[in-house]
């Protein structure tokens, strides 16, 4: 009885609790200038590593506290979260036009299209991606440009992968043949028959392409390799943190709970929407 | 028929977590010996039966209610470990299909003597030297070959005489045959039944057959139950079921088997009044049934 | 035989064995079948029966030329179709239609039916009156109407192979290939498919290829029976002289392993008649 | 039958690489900012430049400079670092013995972890105990490792300062080592207090990686467990006698071990390739380490050296998946 029940309502669950806390962060990234307490990059060394508001020394106006230099903590975080949804939905949306295309040709037409495809493939999974993100970053310079292309040029393949593994297993469905049965074209089956039984695990997929998006993100930023040094975001935050982290720990608190929720979030509202969109499960 | 029954099951009911009873207070006897055939459609329970016996039901199904005594003893009374030495020893299974029912990887050889040497002690070389005699019995050319081999090569009848030898290597009282043949093409099933049978009357070994084939059953058994939705709707010696089928759903599933003898009295589809007055029955069960420990 | 709607000469299938496929290049070619000659009559059901590997489903699968014939050819209602494109094929699809064994995986999970059964017609150039054609294609089959709005894991078995029916009559092809469409039911609901496509075939005039492994199907169903074993044809001819004096070995041994729903103490016993090697 | 597999792996090993090579060598080509001008202090004349330019072969075609290059790699010459101004190979394979012992032990932990797991949620399928399982999968699945090491890094560094957070060895420590496996050889050597430090350092690194693979592990492994239990020939073996365990373990593991390899080969390069930001986090003196430094200061040999060093370990470790794979399937070891 208890089981039948966990399974039917815990998707529902997950995919509120996931869309209320994305929703909730991008209010806060589009609202950024009007619900920001602070002005992001005021440095103010009187006000230096203050602590959150329920500490002893805490100053009215900074909730979250401050860093090392002065700098509202709060409204980092949401100017952060603006930087963080403009690559979360860029890239990934990027990396899974590109890979899906690529794996949906490969999986469903075989033969040399998936040959080559999946060679390069090969050759991309060989590299370190962290590492090669750093690399392009560096090479294409700093700026939100190059962290969305270093992103969508290496995270590809993800889609690449999944979409080409499922386009294969669809392919061999006896309702392809009934659609060439039916007179379809390879085309016509290829985008009727296999992509909407692909297209759960895609949904899936490109959200959680954007939690791994912002944590790219936040590991170039961390590195000093992503917006410009003081830009307002996430892994920037955590990498001043990271330093002061025996004397001021709310500096990386704060961005790491941030992060984790999100990033937690953006793959349960995938498997949630997944799951929902399931013909079978419904 | 004076000997106690190898297998007693009375009312036994058992529910799926949504409540929903998948086994509708089914009882049945079955004498040493003796070839007792379950059939029915898919739904039926009929498998269910043979798994709630030899403890391997799905963990969401629920035995909620009834009894179940192998030669005598009380199966629920048992502590897991006992029941499972006692099923172990008495019992013995032969799996539908014969793909999956062997451990790829793993050699035939210690698939079949493993419960003889791990459960029941036997030293290696008794288990081994009774492992060829049976190896013989189910006409099995070269057993010193086949006991070297991995499932895979070995053809899918091939595998089923090695499952069918591996039941009966112990002496169990009772079998329970889950579909055996079902797999198989006709010709090889014809094999096999023929093989269950010797061995079985050499043997004397009880069985639970369960099958979705009249065919097979008129072939096999001595008794039958037909089961629908969980519940024994009739139970008889099976020359007296095919001779004068009682109840109205025996006499529908009878009409619609296909007969190549005679094919315009066969492949009758089955009356909606029928199934009209199944799901009365069934409701009227329902309706009269309450769980013991609710 | 002048009324033959299909015609097959010399037909050999071989697919690639991938088992032996070495490191590089092609895996070498297995013949499934080797050399087929018969005719499929008009408006009649032929039975294709056979035992696991005796290639009946290749054999259905190149009659609908879902796969390219190696040699031998196929000729639909005069017309050589073995080697022809999917292109030249397109035109030829609505009357060359196929039904599948397992109707699970042969309707699309995330269409619902009435997509499902409309999309063959919109694709042949039957899409006016889209809504009447597909209603009617369902109450053909004894499906309620309604049933359009639904997605397969709503149907039962039964009612998913009606389906099945429905989406492969609906063009009124001339040729049907059913590809063991009952072997997946219950007896009960076997009797129902088996009679359904039986009446549908004689008011239609349909052409139908009925493979399967059941004789006692084939017997009630068809007007004549291929016999097959490994990609040969063992024995064809019409059903009731097949059944009434079979020819060859094999299919005597056929006949003889079916298990009759009655008592007959001796057939365990009787003697397996010799395999025809 | 198997050599045949071995050589058509070797060759789109080679193939790889060589891809790998190409891509990172067109990437690096590409890049505004010239390493020359980096190197030398502001002043230096165009006669300098132009000479460091000849020494680096920074002055032929890009084409020229990819074989020139790639015949040094074929030599073991990965050419001189810019920054370091030391040969690369060495230089790498100084610091490689650091992230392989990581690499390794964190792939240790993540089994330690998982496979335990695994069994325990098969055996306790529908309960509330695999139920628990599954919570906890999902949430180590979903995070990556550079957000559990700073989680770890407030736990254990901060909170609760068990371990060390930074580096990889105490630096006031004499060490008595040959090579740069200092795990090993300290394990070696018998020095425990030397293991004890090292280990001290390494344990949060390694968990961080390690979380995220024994998730997978354990939601794979579980997951193929539950359906080889369904099979006939687990049931068999209950029907034989045998216990649930005893079944889990005797008949269910390998086979299910099959599928799983192969996914964990993947996530494993995925692990080594996440050792280049752990690093990082913890200040570990590893080839990852080394890695960022050289992207920042544009260090190109040492680039290529590390990303093929990076790209050999990832189709090590796929052939080695592969052929462990051979030889658990009996399918494969006999025709």
């Amino acid at each position: 009885m208890d089981d039948v029940r966990l399974r039917s309502r815990a998707p529902n669950a997950r995919l509120w609790l996931a869309g209320g806390w994305l929703s909730l962060l991008l209010a806060a990234a589009i609202l950024a200038p009007l619900i920001a307490p602070q002005d992001p990059l005021a440095q103010d060394l009187m006000f230096e590593r203050l602590p959150p508001f329920w500490m002893q020394g805490s100053e009215p106006g900074f909730w979250l506290g401050t860093d090392s230099l002065g700098r509202d903590l709060l409204s980092r975080l949401i100017f952060g979260a603006r930087i963080a949804f403009i690559v979360a939905f860029a890239a990934a949306t990027a990396a899974c036009l590109a890979g899906s295309t690529l794996g949906l040709v490969a999986g469903y037409f075989g033969g040399w299209a998936d040959r080559i495809i999946s060679r390069i493939v090969d050759v991309w999974m060989a590299f370190p991606p962290v590492l090669f993100a750093i690399l392009l970053v560096a090479v294409l310079g700093t700026g939100l440009h190059s962290v969305i292309i270093a992103i969508a040029v290496i995270d590809w393949t993800r889609f690449c992968r999944v979409v080409r593994a499922e386009a294969m297993v669809q392919s061999r469905m006896d309702y392809v043949e009934n659609a060439r049965i039916a007179g379809f074209g390879r085309m016509g089956i290829m985008l009727r028959e296999v992509l909407p039984n692909v297209l759960p695990s895609i949904v899936a997929l490109l959200s959680l392409e954007m939690g791994i998006a912002v944590i790219v993100e936040a590991i170039l930023s961390f590195v000093n390799l992503s917006i410009s040094t003081d830009a307002p975001t996430w892994g920037g935050i955590i990498a001043e943190g990271r330093l002061s982290i025996h004397q001021a720990w709310w500096v990386l608190v704060f961005p790491l709970v941030t992060l984790f929720l999100t990033v937690l979030s953006f793959s349960q509202f995938g498997e949630g929407l997944k799951d929902r969109y399931d013909p079978v499960l419904r | 028929m004076s000997a106690a029954p190898c297998l007693e099951i009375s009312n036994l009911s058992a529910t799926l977590p949504s409540g929903m009873r998948v086994l509708r207070s089914v009882s049945l006897k079955i004498a040493p010996g003796e070839v007792h055939a379950l059939v029915g459609e898919s739904g039926a329970g009929k498998s269910m039966i043979g798994k709630a016996v030899l403890g391997v039901l799905p963990t969401s199904v629920r035995i909620v209610e009834g009894d179940m005594l192998l030669e005598g003893t009380r199966l629920g009374a048992l502590s897991p470990k006992a029941r499972r030495a006692l099923i172990g020893a008495r019992t013995a299974l032969i799996p539908q299909d014969p793909l999956t029912a062997l451990n790829p990887s793993r050699r035939i050889g210690p698939q079949i003597t493993d419960r003889l040497i791990r459960i029941l002690g036997w030293s290696a070389s008794k288990a081994e030297s009774r492992i060829r005699r049976l190896l013989d019995e189910v006409q099995i050319r070269e057993p010193g070959r086949v006991v070297g081999c991995y499932p895979h090569e070995l053809s899918g009848g091939m595998r089923q005489r090695v499952l069918i030898a591996a039941a009966f290597a112990a002496e169990p009282r009772l079998i329970v045959a889950d579909e055996p043949t079902t797999a198989l093409d006709v010709t090889v099933q014809k094999q096999i039944l023929r093989l269950i049978a010797d061995l079985q009357r050499e043997h004397g070994t009880a069985i639970l057959f369960v099958t979705h084939d009249l065919g097979v059953v008129a072939k096999i058994s001595q008794k039958v139950s037909v089961l629908y939705a969980g519940m024994v709707v009739e139970e008889a010696d099976t020359t007296a079921l095919f001779a004068a089928p009682q109840h109205p759903y025996t006499r529908a599933l009878m009409a619609a088997t296909p007969r190549y003898t005679d094919p315009y009295a066969s492949l009758l589809p089955v009356d909606a009044a029928v199934l009209a007055g199944l799901a009365g029955e069934v409701a009227e069960a329902d309706r009269a049934w309450r769980p013991v420990h609710a | 035989m002048p009324d033959a709607l299909i015609t097959v000469r010399g037909l050999k299938v071989a697919l690639p064995d991938m088992t032996r496929k070495p490191l590089f290049g092609r895996a070498p070619m297995a013949e499934i079948l080797k050399g087929l000659d018969f005719e499929l009559p008009k408006n009649s059901i032929t039975g294709i029966v056979g035992e696991s590997g005796s290639g009946k489903s290749t054999l259905g699968r190149a009659l609908v030329r879902l796969i390219e014939p190696s040699a031998g050819s196929v000729t639909f209602d005069g017309r050589d179709i073995t080697h022809l494109s999917d292109a030249e094929l397109k035109p030829l699809r609505r009357d060359l239609q196929m039904i599948f064994q397992d109707p699970m995986s042969s309707l699309n999970p995330r269409r619902t039916i009435g997509s499902i059964i409309a999309a063959p017609l919109k694709q042949n150039g039957m899409g006016d009156n889209l809504r009447e054609r597909v209603a009617e294609a369902l109450r053909r089959v004894g499906l309620p109407v309604n049933f359009a709005m639904r997605y397969r894991h709503e149907l039962s078995g039964g009612q998913r192979q009606r389906v099945g029916i429905a989406r492969a009559l609906a063009l009124s092809p001339k040729f049907v290939l059913a590809d063991e469409i009952v072997s997946g039911l219950d007896v009960s609901t076997q009797a129902q498919v088996l009679t359904l496509l039986e009446r549908l075939a004689g008011e239609m005039g349909l052409t139908v290829a009925f493979i399967s492994h059941d004789l006692s199907v084939i017997r009630r169903l068809c007007r004549q029976v291929i016999v097959m074993r490994q990609g040969e044809i063992v024995e064809a001819g019409p059903t009731d002289e097949l059944f009434g004096d079979p020819k060859q070995a094999y299919t005597r041994e056929l006949i003889a392993a079916i298990p009759l729903p009655e008592i007959d103490p001796d057939w365990l016993r009787a003697k397996p008649l010799a395999a025809a090697n | 039958m198997i050599l045949q597999r071995l050589l058509a792996r070797l060759l789109t090993m080679l193939i790889t690489l060589f891809g790998v090579a190409v891509v990172v060598f067109v990437v690096i080509r590409v890049a505004p900012g010239d390493p020359i001008a980096m190197m030398l202090p502001p002043g230096a004349s165009d006669d300098d430049i132009l000479r460091l330019r000849t020494l680096y072969g920074l002055d032929k075609t890009l084409v020229e400079q990819f074989f020139i290059w790639l015949g040094g790699v074929a030599r073991g010459d990965f050419g001189t670092s810019i920054s370091l101004r030391q040969d690369v190979l060495s230089l790498v394979l100084n610091r490689l013995p650091a992230t392989l012992e990581l690499a390794i032990f964190a792939l240790l932990m993540a089994l330690a972890i998982g496979v335990p797991l695994a069994v325990l949620g098969a055996r306790e399928r529908g309960t509330a105990v695999e139920a628990g399982i599954d919570v906890a999968n999902g949430a180590a699945l979903s995070i990556p490792d550079f957000l559990w090491g700073l989680v770890l890094i407030l736990l254990f560094g901060v909170l609760v300062p068990v371990f060390e957070i930074s580096g990889r060895v105490s630096p006031r420590l004499e060490l008595p080592f040959a090579t740069q496996f200092y795990l090993f050889e300290s394990i070696f050597r018998l020095r425990f207090d030397l293991m004890k430090d090292l280990l001290s350092h390494m344990f949060m690194p390694a968990l961080a990686l390690a979380l995220p693979l024994a998730a997978i592990v354990s939601q794979l492994l579980k997951q193929s467990l539950k359906e080889i239990l369904d099979l006939d020939y687990a049931v068999l073996a209950r029907v034989k006698g045998f216990s649930e365990t005893q079944v889990i373990l005797r008949d269910a593991l390998k086979n299910a071990a099959l599928p799983t390899l192969t996914l964990v080969g993947v996530q494993f390069t995925f692990l080594i390739g996440g050792t280049v930001i752990v690093e990082r986090l913890f200040s570990y003196e590893g080839l990852g380490n080394m890695a960022i430094d050289a992207v920042i200061n544009r260090d190109l040999p040492l680039i290529q050296g590390i990303v093929l060093v990076f790209a050999l370990l990832f189709v090590l470790v796929n052939l080695a998946v592969d052929i462990t794979y051979a030889l658990l399937n009996p399918r494969l070891r006999h025709g």
